[in-house]
């Protein structure tokens, strides 16, 4: 029983096929990643699983619940979680704030009860603040509480967003792009971290263009071309499939 | 953590206590006067920061919320039913208690709604069309929200102006005074200032306290993040299109209560607490305030209220919120009330100096 | 003039549904039917559709009350769509700025107003003759501009008050209030100002004289029989 | 209704249509530049309109007209340079909030210069009560002016878009404000170009239309608000459409006087606004994805 089902996904853009007649699965517990050259459709293939865009046709199987149509805060709220390509911190929020924002499905104050200061939504403020500090004490960056979202270097920026998916506490986690300008030492921390989140039990789905990073940590890799599937296979099968040696060669790889 | 929030209330509570004294001691009661309409004006002003500066949802329309609520209150209390008294329904409401007979000045006999019973459906009329005007119009960013609420304050401004029903651009005026217990009631009236002026403090306090509980909340974080990025916050989880409403109707809904009490203090309104010009004085007072700051905005809402309504500013009065908004945009624009700003005072030269820069 | 069937404009203002409400109680009593009643905005750029409204009534003569520059919008495009019929306007057309603006248009324009408009050419016996001219005179050497009624409201609201003061001999608030009630043939620019307890505006309809615009110059409007 | 009276509400909705049509040009010049509605456009206008009819005092109409638009760009290009000009990434709302302050101040200086005084340049051809008749169909010959002008303005604004460079590298701008200045076009200079234009295109438009609709400190705003309709409804950005646009809301506008008190006709004018807005907020002739592009 896979955790994430892709069934047919198609998605134009006037006359471009960004997404065409995907499938694929993706097994609990495990890292798959996607790659393919600039312009593949990876994001977009990861927009239309989280919601973000409406297939053309197609379905998304998301933990037995058929989920494409579905808006991202549903999606969010049925268990999913993700990062951006560029990142989207909330600016003028502190660390641990953008981190809590994270926790809103598993917090339930409305505006009466916020308004009104009722006793138990202050305990559960606290107990989003606490797990907000528990993640970045477990992402090794406690010390950047209280450091606005604005002001973080770049590296930390790409961890609080991880944190703030994690705050989730999803089933399935969908990073675009972590090790994006991390630089070599950035990147590896990120590999380990990212094996780490695996471990603790949560899917990982990940587009990414650093091959190292991928061929290490990955159980599956998936390749895309001009938004076709080429290749879904282990990553050392995947090395030597010789369509995505003619795709990644015969591409100009900036 | 709640108990160093709820100091600033206790501050508020003790200035509201300190400025009575003083007006009292300097012998100027008439202040109170303004200070009462001022404070009604910066329950508006509350709820805009929040839609505004913590929400990022511009409206140049909230003004109209304010007519809405004051009008629908005004037109209720004013409007004769005597001659439909035989109808059923009148008998109904009459029956129920929802109306009050009385003479008019001449004698003549009158039947109208109770106040009360105006204030609330007043609050509920606003409330409905707030909703059914911010559903559409919150899916709307930047320019377009400003154009959709800006046109939303248009056609309240252009249909109270032009409906007799309202008294088109005399307004409705003999409204009467709102009592509420124990002898207390919205009313102008000299006798009832000192009172008054609590009653419209008391409910500024009240609508603080919700407030800064709401932002240092689950339902706060969340509006700041649609404010920070807005599909970021999707993703999250929130579902911004129920926050923005939700966020939207408050402010209307304390826009329609200013309006309400206002319309009763002043036993009138008119369709210049309708117009654009009164939409962009509130979003003015906000970005003074520091937009995300609603201690700020409150400071300079009663200030700049206080001020326009003494008359200080003379027949420069649109000017001079004009020149405060430029200023304000240009050189501080998160506020006069920030540190940062104070801060940055000395080197206003250097900000001048960018322009020569390619 | 035998008119009956009349069309009624006018702004959108205070001044305008005043005058408005006014036309509508006493039409009936003269046998005059108002068969279009539009209201337009005091920030209105053209009115041709407004005018074009009356014309398709067939009016034989309209009503413009208003204060505002629109009034002369109005008379404009009555004009140049065609509508020909007599023209009234009120008190608020007391400027010549609007019959400049309105130009060849405000030809024959009807309208009720103070003397002080047609100070020059009243009759050496009127008495306002010479406070009007004084006040023209001392006005337009200050201001450098025509003379309006407007002006000269403030003009006689001080002048009433410094009489009033003058004869209650102190400034008790109760004791000008009475001297003011009772200040008797007081030539202001607006006409005789006669107060009285039950009289606090103390003009009578004498105060008013019909007006017509002739080569862009207020004058007395003559035509007696056209009086109704 | 006969047919002359069904034309004649015609011709006052293709008065007011171009009226607005030339206002949105200038909204939409601006925009497409910079991605700002200029909430001052209307004081454009009303500048132009107010110094042509000083200038006239003492200089031919044509003259006027040319010193007043002259003028316009000069205050357009100032106004660019002292509050536009050295804001680093302003958001939508500052912007905005800014806008919104020039045009109060502008319009409170105008009541300082020259009062509350409502004037007129002369009308170019006739006098204000000349018409054109055809059978009992009347027109302003005014009216032919500012529909000519305008055609010419919209012909010249469409040449110099289309073929000049200093058009073309405006369009870049428009398209791709890095691009652009990668290829090395200063994009802060098409900015204050962009409100010199804008500038100009309203204050002539506030000269050829003062005859018609008379000019005084505050005539801007009523205006602006028009203008932006039209501009929405044909399109942020797109002119053409703009025209098509605003004749279609003076039409709707002028017919409206027909059937319902003229007091509603602005409540008609902006729920057409809000209903676009909700359905097609990329306007009636726009492309809803381009409009997407610009969506900031």
């Amino acid at each position: 029983m896979s955790l994430l089902a892709v069934k047919d996904l198609c998605k134009r853009f006037g006359g471009l096929q960004a997404v065409g007649n995907v499938s694929f699965t993706v097994a609990p517990g495990s890292i798959k990643a996607l790659i393919g050259p600039n312009g593949a459709g990876k994001t977009t293939l990861f927009n239309l699983i989280f919601g973000s865009l409406l297939p053309d046709s197609g379905q998304v199987w998301f933990d037995g619940k058929q989920t494409d149509g579905w808006k991202p805060h549903q999606v969010a709220a049925a268990g999913m979680a993700r990062t951006f390509q560029h990142i989207r911190l909330f600016p003028k929020m502190s660390a641990w704030e953008n981190i809590a924002v994270g926790r809103h499905v598993h917090s339930r104050a409305g505006f009466l009860a916020s308004m009104l200061g009722l006793p138990w939504t202050q305990r559960e403020q606290r107990a989003v603040r606490e797990k907000a500090l528990e993640i970045m004490r477990f992402l090794g960056v406690a010390e950047l509480a209280d450091v606005e979202g604005i002001s973080l270097a770049y590296g930390q920026q790409r961890i609080v967003e991880l944190g703030r998916a994690l705050a989730c506490e999803p089933k399935l986690l969908l990073l675009d792009e972590p090790a994006a300008g991390l630089n070599m030492r950035e990147t590896s921390e990120m590999a380990k971290l990212i094996a780490r989140i695996r471990d603790t039990g949560v899917t990982v789905l990940l587009v990414e263009h650093d091959m190292t990073l991928v061929m290490n940590i990955s159980d599956e890799v998936l390749v895309l071309s001009y938004g076709e599937k080429i290749a879904d296979d282990k990553p050392l099968a995947i090395q030597k499939h010789p369509e995505v040696i003619k795709v990644y060669l015969g591409e100009d790889d900036a | 953590m709640a108990r160093r929030r709820n100091l600033p209330i206790v501050v508020l509570a003790l200035a509201v206590i300190a400025v009575h004294l003083l007006a009292a001691a300097a012998g100027k009661p008439q202040y109170l006067t303004q200070l009462t309409m001022a404070g009604y004006y910066s329950l508006v002003i509350v709820g805009l920061t929040l839609l505004m500066g913590y929400t990022g949802q511009i409206s140049l329309g909230h003004a109209g919320f304010f007519a809405i609520g004051g009008y629908t209150s005004g037109l209720l209390c004013t409007y004769n039913l005597h001659a439909s008294s035989g109808r059923a329904l009148v008998s109904l409401l009459h029956a129920a208690g929802l109306l009050v007979a009385g003479q008019d000045l001449y004698g003549a006999e009158i039947l109208v709604v109770r106040p009360w019973v105006a204030c609330v459906v007043a609050l509920l009329v606003t409330i409905a069309i707030a909703y059914l005007v911010g559903k559409p119009v919150l899916k709307l960013r930047g320019h377009y929200l400003a154009m959709a609420t800006l046109g939303f304050g248009t056609i309240v401004y252009k249909v109270v102006l032009g409906s007799s029903l309202v008294g088109a651009a005399d307004g409705i005026s003999d409204i009467p005074a709102f009592p509420l217990f124990a002898g207390l009631a919205v009313t102008g009236k000299s006798a009832l200032r000192t009172q008054n002026y609590y009653l419209a403090w008391g409910l500024v306090l009240g609508a603080m306290a919700l407030l800064t509980n709401l932002i240092h909340s689950r339902v706060g974080r969340a509006l700041r993040a649609i404010h920070g990025a807005e599909d970021a916050a999707d993703a999250m989880g929130v579902d911004t299109a129920r926050y923005k409403l939700s966020m939207f109707v408050l402010s209307a809904g304390l826009a329609a209560l200013g309006g309400v009490f206002l319309t009763h203090y002043n036993g009138g309104i008119g369709p210049s607490e309708a117009s654009i010009m009164k939409s962009v004085r509130y979003v003015a007072i906000v970005a003074v305030g520091g937009m995300a700051n609603l201690w700020g905005a409150l400071i300079m809402g009663v200030l700049l209220n206080f001020l326009s309504l003494r008359g200080s500013f003379g027949s420069f009065d649109d000017a001079v919120f004009g020149l405060i908004l430029l200023a304000i945009m240009l050189f501080a624009p998160d506020g006069l009330l920030r540190a940062e700003f104070v801060r940055r005072l000395p080197g206003l030269r250097r900000v001048f100096g960018q322009k020569a820069e390619p | 003039m035998g008119i009956s069937k009349i069309g009624l404009v006018s702004s959108n203002t205070g001044f305008g549904k005043a005058g408005k409400e006014q036309v509508e109680k006493a039409a009936p009593g003269f046998g005059i039917q108002i068969v279009a009643n539009e209201v337009y905005e005091k920030e209105a750029t053209d009115l041709t559709a407004v005018v074009t409204k009356l014309k398709a009534a067939n009016v034989q003569a309209f009503i413009n009350w208003s204060i505002e520059p629109a009034q002369a919008i109005v008379i404009k495009n009555a004009r140049q769509v065609g509508l020909s019929v007599p023209i009234f306007q009120s008190h608020g057309f007391g400027n010549i700025q609007y019959a400049k603006a309105a130009g060849p248009a405000a030809e024959g324009v009807i309208f009720p107003a103070s003397r002080l408009l047609v100070a020059d050419s009243l009759p050496a016996s009127d008495k306002q003759k010479p406070v009007l001219l004084k006040y023209k005179q001392s006005y337009e050497a200050r201001y450098h501009e025509d003379a309006s009624t407007f002006g000269g409201h403030a003009h006689d609201a001080l002048l009433l008050l410094g009489k009033a003061v003058e004869k209650a001999g102190a400034l008790d608030k109760e004791k000008v209030r009475a001297a003011l009630e009772s200040l008797q043939g007081v030539v202001g620019t607006a006409g005789v100002f006669n107060f009285s307890a039950r009289d606090h505006g103390g003009l009578g309809m004498d105060a008013f004289e019909m007006q017509t615009v002739k080569n862009g110059k207020f004058v007395v409007y003559s035509d007696t029989a056209a009086k109704k | 209704m006969s047919p002359d009276l069904l034309f004649q509400y015609l011709v006052a909705g293709i008065t007011y249509g171009t009226i607005y049509a030339i206002v949105a040009i200038g909204f939409n010049i601006i925009y497409n530049t910079t991605g700002i509605i200029n909430f001052a456009q209307g004081e454009f206008v009303m500048l132009g309109g107010m110094i042509g009819v000083t200038l006239n005092a003492f200089l031919p109409v044509p003259l006027a007209i040319a010193g007043a638009v002259m003028a316009t760009m000069l205050v357009g290009a100032l106004i660019e340079m002292l509050f536009i000009r050295w804001l680093r990434r302003p958001s939508v709302l500052r912007l905005i909030v800014i806008t919104i302050g020039l045009s109060i101040a502008i319009r409170e200086l105008a009541l300082l210069l020259w009062g509350e005084g409502v004037r007129a340049l002369p009308y170019f051809t006739g006098t204000a009560v000349s018409s054109l008749s055809i059978g009992d169909v009347h027109i302003s010959p005014q009216v032919l002016w500012v529909l000519g002008i305008s055609a010419v303005m919209v012909a010249a604004l469409n040449f110099f878009f289309a073929r000049t460079l200093l058009g073309r590298q405006m369009r870049a701008c428009a398209c791709n404000r890095e691009a652009a200045q990668l290829c090395g076009i200063s994009a802060k200079n098409m900015v204050t170009l962009s409100f010199v234009l804008s500038a100009g295109i309203g204050g002539l438009a506030g000269c050829v239309i003062s005859p018609i609709t008379y000019v005084q400190y505050d005539s801007g705003t009523s205006l602006a608000l028009k203008g932006f309709t039209v501009a929405i409804l044909g399109g942020l950005g797109n002119s053409m459409a703009a025209i098509a646009a605003g004749l279609l809301l003076g039409t709707l506008e002028s017919f409206s006087i027909w059937v319902m008190p003229a007091a509603y006709k602005d409540v008609i004018a902006i729920s057409i606004l809000l209903l676009i807005l909700f359905v097609r907020p990329s306007g009636l002739f726009g492309n809803a994805e381009a409009a997407r592009l610009k969506d900031y």
